[in-house]
């Protein structure tokens, strides 16, 4: 009982932190566009907060860069349990363009685990909430 | 400077209709010729390699299963594609072997199932109307 | 100014120290100087040709040498005053005292080139990450990035 | 009997069952009215109309790993948030919401609860400070100063504010203030000046945009909740809801005439009475962006004090005309 | 009391990592210092192993909000190369899209900054509003962002008439709204109240900090490639240089505000006369040796690629200096002195893109090391020291 509670609560409020590590800033764009008006992705019951501390889903973007991987690390460690983690865009995924530039690890996934990937550069509005609802319903 | 000049705006805007979309439950519809994800027509293939030399991302990966049977196997690695359709100009085939869809809502837990593979045997080279391309032209 | 003025004035003004003055398009003016002519060029070129504003500073790596490339621009063209140094003893004045607003530009050189800009005003570790090793410089051509092998969860590649 | 009607009192109506239900209502409200008022949608997907959302993030919160920073003062950090659950909570009882019945005043209807509420009040924001300063992140530290600096501002002209229709009434019990507009309702409206100082400052006590200095993200990141996480954050929120509901209810008892007729006519007057508060505090909030802190204390002081001030001429004035 | 808050690299005022580092007194900001290379990722010498062609989907993804600048930036450049030059159909549609991209970049900062200053409802209509240049972006290009237009020689898509009534029609709206913001933005008290007087920077300072783009012309240097440098089709169009006196976030607020409708003339001028003809040119696969500057007016300022050839099928160097970089200098004159709250402001002011401005090496301090960081009473600097003992997950020290 307790645990469908609060499994159907995790579902109805993911609230998402947003995390740039070193991307171009279109899939950033097109996140933040995702909260505006015609997305709005409130009705959801996420919300965009500034702390990890109080996120539960870290949408991250970018090819992750060696300044910001430590960081990273860090940031998903303070995320309370359980968090999960959603690569948007090429560059999270695989590196993109930047593949076999010296500065980038190459993905998030070659620093932290990732629960979902939103292909495309940059993964549209839609997109990126049509990630978020397969996480959820993988919950 | 008036006070509160955004008042009638959004008093207004609280009897209008959202201006949201009822994204998930109703899919959006993208422009004629949205750019999604790129896919191989394996029978038209003449493995020139244009496309995989073109593609900025590393996302085309041409492997000669048996170079004598002439089996080729070509895989597209949708995680590292920046949709950008350079392999369909580049290819020079007509109709073009590589094209690319509107699909885009691709987002999965695992990156092995972003991939997409064909194996197949080259296609011959039709005879062309025009000169073969010997130099594809990559920017048409 | 016409641009084709801007090269007879020029001509006139340095004489012997312009080692290369060419127009290769339309508003486009390269001029070669000796690396110690360089601080009074660019006040030259500020004083009297308006080309407060500069551009940015790019660097080449042509194996023996390194090129410094200023490139100003003004209403009349962009003027790009061109220097070499030697690879074996990359130094070159700063140029912060005549335009302030040179000194990013010249940290990315210092730091990608391993060119040592005397006296800029502000010289500690630019873009590199901080575990960036000493005396790696990326931009040079002899340095060659070697790519990790990219693991994908799940094995199989 | 007694006990069982202070127990129900305490427990379900108004207390804390009810208290739950109607603060996260109310915060629905709040959300649903700002997305709307910004041409979206807010909470639709969880309950019918998004209802359950805040009662999905209070739960979804609670079930979070809970992190306590090392080098916060733990047992300060652990116990904050509860305490001004508590506080908030009795305030709320003291809302003139059942037992209205002047002849026999109940535990928690006395002369001067009026007072006792504005002190509860203001407690939160005191503790809200000392949460900040427990949590020694240096965001939340910035977040507390300011929530103290914001303090020195708004509590005046709110007190000036709220108590002039007390004077007017010529009673410290809000019951009885209450009853007093009840029976001469045009006398509320020498209060216009008042209600709206005093909603403005209301908006300010709740932290909310053009007064969300303390925990202002794009500056500060989560301000003084920074570091607060699972359980503790959770707490923290239904605090804020509370106080709105509390505060709304408080402006609405004091100012639009209080909540007569009995449970059920009272509770809806309440309802609408509080609901209606909220939204013009929602509107403030989509209308305003956020003032810096400076101009929080000047605007405070040069623009609300006086104002206050001159709602209580007005009343003192009035008062002897009127005798 | 005097201490030092770090502001980034993963901080909400920023949607892109970058590390300030502010000395601040009470709340007044005495120091400033930035810290970049969280977004650097080796671009420039990444390009030197890819091809003329790859390089044009690489240094278009140097930058996702002006994507189209660089992409056209480098372009320009790589055709002087290659000494071919677009049909006049293919260039109109090429700069057609760069105003589009102007007016989506600029109305994106305009609620960028109402976000910044707390104002959250003029951000999520200005936003809405942009969607409508978003889809008019789609529609030409086939992508929201990276519209991959540009190849060498021309563009890779034609628009045709039922595409350029949507555009005009697109525009109409547009500029009608535009006016509204632009009345909001100059009269909503708390608003005016947190970007009048802030930030300033005069015009001496502009010049001499090498300031580009809008910070340039808010502080009274008109300074704009299109008109100093017209290239491509730029002196066939009827466009005025904004500028503004004011020196402050208002200013920039205000000149970003009437490009916008520079930039709508500017369309309809391009739907209105476009040329018939071919829209691309073939390329050679390798340009000649040689050297090319390339400059354009990218929404935030200058942005100048320099580009030399070896006479192969890659550039021998590729150099990119983004209109951001030759911003900081100016941005950390205008940070001293203001308050904490104006941070984001006066940083979001001169609308930074990290990403680009990243490709290109820069800082202007590092952060030289915690040490320094805190010259408060002893009993923070006790607290600070604690906590930057501690271990990852109980760290308090924000930002992590
Ligand atoms: S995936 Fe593409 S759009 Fe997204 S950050 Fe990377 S390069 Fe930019
Ligand atoms: S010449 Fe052209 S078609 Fe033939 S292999 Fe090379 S690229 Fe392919
Ligand atoms: S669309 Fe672009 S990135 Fe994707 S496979 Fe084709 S060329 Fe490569
Ligand atoms: S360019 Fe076309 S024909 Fe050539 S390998 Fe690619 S898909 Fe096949
Ligand atoms: S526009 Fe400003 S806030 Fe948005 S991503 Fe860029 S820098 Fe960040
Ligand atoms: S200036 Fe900004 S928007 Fe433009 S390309 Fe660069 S990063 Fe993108
Ligand atoms: S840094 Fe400058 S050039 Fe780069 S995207 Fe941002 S604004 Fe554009
Ligand atoms: S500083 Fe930027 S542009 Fe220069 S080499 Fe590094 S990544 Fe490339």
């Amino acid at each position: 009982m307790l645990n469908k509670l609060a499994r159907w609560s995790r579902i109805k409020s993911p609230w998402i932190l947003h995390l740039n590590s070193g991307a171009c800033n279109a899939c950033d764009i097109e996140i933040v566009a995702a909260l505006t008006p015609r997305f709005d992705v409130e009705r959801f019951g996420i919300l965009l907060k500034a702390t990890p501390r109080h996120a539960d889903v870290i949408i991250a973007t970018g090819p992750v860069t060696r300044q910001i991987k430590d960081r990273i690390i860090r940031i998903y460690e303070q995320t309370p349990d359980p968090k999960f983690v959603i690569a948007v865009g090429a560059c999270a995924m695989a590196g993109c363009v930047y593949r076999g530039a010296y500065n980038i690890m190459g993905g998030l996934d070659q620093v932290i685990p990732v629960d979902m990937y939103v292909p495309g550069c940059p993964a549209r509005p839609d997109a990126i909430i049509d990630g978020v609802v397969k996480l959820l319903g993988k919950l | 400077m008036r006070v509160a000049a955004f008042l009638p705006e959004l008093l207004r805007h609280l009897f209008k209709k959202p201006a949201t979309v009822d994204y998930p439950f109703k899919k959006l519809e993208v422009p004629a010729n949205f750019r999604g994800t790129p896919y191989l027509r394996p029978e038209l293939c003449i493995v020139c390699r244009a496309c995989e030399r073109d593609c900025p991302a590393e996302a085309i990966e041409i492997m000669a299963v048996n170079e004598a049977e002439k089996r080729f196997r070509m895989v597209i690695h949708n995680d590292r594609c920046i949709h950008c359709a350079q392999c369909v100009d580049s290819c020079p085939t007509t109709p073009k072997a590589m094209q690319i869809d509107s699909l885009y809502e691709l987002a999965a837990d695992d990156r092995h199932k972003l991939k997409k593979d064909w194996v197949y045997v080259r296609a011959v080279m039709k005879p062309k109307p025009a000169a073969p391309a010997k130099e594809p032209a990559p920017e048409s | 100014m016409s641009d084709i003025e801007i090269v007879e004035s020029l001509k006139r003004d340095l004489g012997e120290k312009a080692l290369e003055l060419t127009n290769p398009d339309r508003r486009r003016v390269f001029l070669k100087v000796a690396a110690p002519e360089l601080v009074p060029t660019v006040t030259l070129l500020r004083d009297h040709y308006d080309s407060t504003h500069l551009s940015t500073i790019s660097g080449v790596d042509k194996g023996e040498t390194f090129e410094l490339l200023y490139h100003f621009a003004s209403l009349a063209a962009s003027i790009t005053v061109r220097t070499e140094i030697p690879r074996a003893e990359p130094r070159i004045a700063s140029i912060c005292a005549v335009i302030p607003g040179a000194v990013l530009y010249e940290r990315e050189i210092q730091e990608m080139f391993g060119v040592t800009v005397e006296g800029v005003p502000d010289g500690r570790r630019l873009n590199l990450p901080d575990d960036w090793p000493d005396g790696q410089y990326p931009l040079r051509k002899d340095w060659k990035h070697v790519r990790p092998e990219e693991v994908i969860p799940g094995g199989k590649s | 009997m007694a006990v069982l009607r202070t127990f129900l009192y305490l427990l379900v109506y108004p207390g804390i069952l009810f208290l739950f239900a109607y603060s996260t209502f109310s915060e629905w409200f709040d959300r649903k009215v700002y997305a709307r008022l910004q041409n979206r949608m807010g909470p639709t997907h969880t309950g019918r109309f998004g209802l359950l959302q805040p009662i999905a993030d209070f739960f979804k919160l609670l079930a979070k790993e809970d992190i306590v920073p090392e080098a916060a003062d733990k047992g300060l950090f652990n116990v904050l948030p509860a305490i001004s659950l508590a506080v908030v909570s009795t305030a709320a009882l003291l809302l003139p919401l059942w037992n209205f019945d002047l002849a026999k005043p109940g535990l928690t209807s006395f002369s001067g609860d009026i007072i006792v509420m504005l002190y509860l009040l203001s407690l939160p924001t005191l503790i809200l400070f000392l949460a900040a300063w427990s949590s020694t992140n240096l965001f939340s530290t910035i977040g507390g100063a300011r929530v103290l600096t914001m303090l020195f501002g708004y509590e005046v002209p709110l007190f000036l504010a709220v108590l002039s229709p007390a004077i007017l009434a010529n009673s410290w019990r809000l019951a009885e203030i209450a009853a007093f507009y009840q029976a001469k309702p045009l006398l509320l409206l020498v209060n216009v000046l008042g209600f709206l100082v005093a909603l403005i400052a209301v908006q300010a006590k709740l932290e909310r945009t053009p007064f969300d200095i303390p925990d202002a993200e794009t500056e500060i990141v989560g301000g003084t909740f920074t570091e607060y996480s699972g359980k503790k954050l959770a707490l923290f929120r239904l605090t804020f809801d509370i106080e709105l509901v509390v505060a709304s209810g408080l402006l609405a008892a004091v100012f639009l005439g209080g909540f007569p007729g009995g449970v059920v006519l009272g509770l809806i007057l309440f309802v609408v009475k509080t609901l209606f508060v909220i939204f013009l505090l929602s509107l403030i909030r989509a209308l305003t962006s956020r003032i810096r802190i400076d101009q929080v204390v000047a605007f405070a002081w040069k623009i609300l004090a006086p104002l206050a001030v001159l709602q209580l001429l007005a009343t003192i004035l009035l008062k002897g005309f009127l005798s | 009391m005097s201490f030092q808050i770090p502001i980034g690299p993963q901080h909400p005022a920023l949607k892109e990592p970058i590390s300030l580092r502010m000395t601040v007194d009470g709340e007044v900001i005495t120091d400033a210092d930035i810290r970049l290379g969280y977004n650097h990722r080796g671009l420039e010498k990444l390009a030197e192993e890819k091809t003329w062609v790859q390089n044009i989907y690489l240094t278009e993804r140097i930058c996702g909000i002006c994507s189209h600048s660089h992409a056209t930036c480098y372009v320009q450049a790589v055709e002087k190369l290659m000494e071919i030059m677009p049909p006049r159909r293919g260039l109109y549609i090429r700069y057609l899209v760069s105003e589009l991209e102007r007016v989506h970049s600029h109305l994106l900062w305009l609620g960028v900054a109402g976000h910044e200053a707390g104002f959250d409802s003029f951000f999520m209509y200005t936003w809405r509003d942009r969607e409508i240049v978003m889809d008019l972006l789609e529609m030409i290009s086939g992508n929201r962002v990276h519209y991959a237009m540009n190849t060498i020689g021309g563009v890779r898509r034609d628009i045709d008439e039922g595409q350029k009534a949507k555009i005009l029609e697109g525009v109409v709206t547009l500029r009608k709204r535009s006016e509204y913001y632009f009345g909001i933005g100059a009269n909503e008290p708390s608003f005016v109240a947190r970007i009048a007087g802030v930030g300033m920077l005069t015009k001496q300072q502009a010049i001499d900090l090498c300031a580009v783009g809008p910070v340039a012309r808010a502080s009274g240097v008109a300074r704009d490639v299109r008109k100093e440098d017209p290239y491509a089709v730029y002196d066939e169009l009827d466009f005025n240089v904004c500028t503004s006196d004011s020196c402050d976030v208002l200013g920039r607020v205000v000149v970003r505000v009437m490009e916008l409708l520079q930039s709508y003339n500017m369309i309809e001028q391009m739907v209105k006369g476009l040329p018939d003809g071919d829209i691309v040119v073939k390329a050679p696969r390798k340009a000649k040796p040689g050297e090319a500057l390339s400059r354009y007016e990218a929404p935030r300022g200058e942005n100048v690629h320099y580009i030399k050839s070896n006479g192969t099928d890659k550039p021998e160097r590729l150099k990119v200096r983004a209109p951001t970089l030759g911003n900081y200098p100016a941005t950390m004159v205008m940070l001293k002195k203001g308050f904490i709250a104006d941070i984001p402001l006066i940083f979001a002011a001169i609308d930074p893109c990290i990403c680009c401005a990243e490709r290109a090496v820069t800082l202007i301090s590092a952060r030289s090391g915690e040490e320094s960081v805190v010259t408060m009473s002893d009993l923070r600097r006790q607290a600070l020291d604690r906590s930057k003992n501690t271990p990852v997950k109980g760290k308090s020290v924000w930002p992590f």
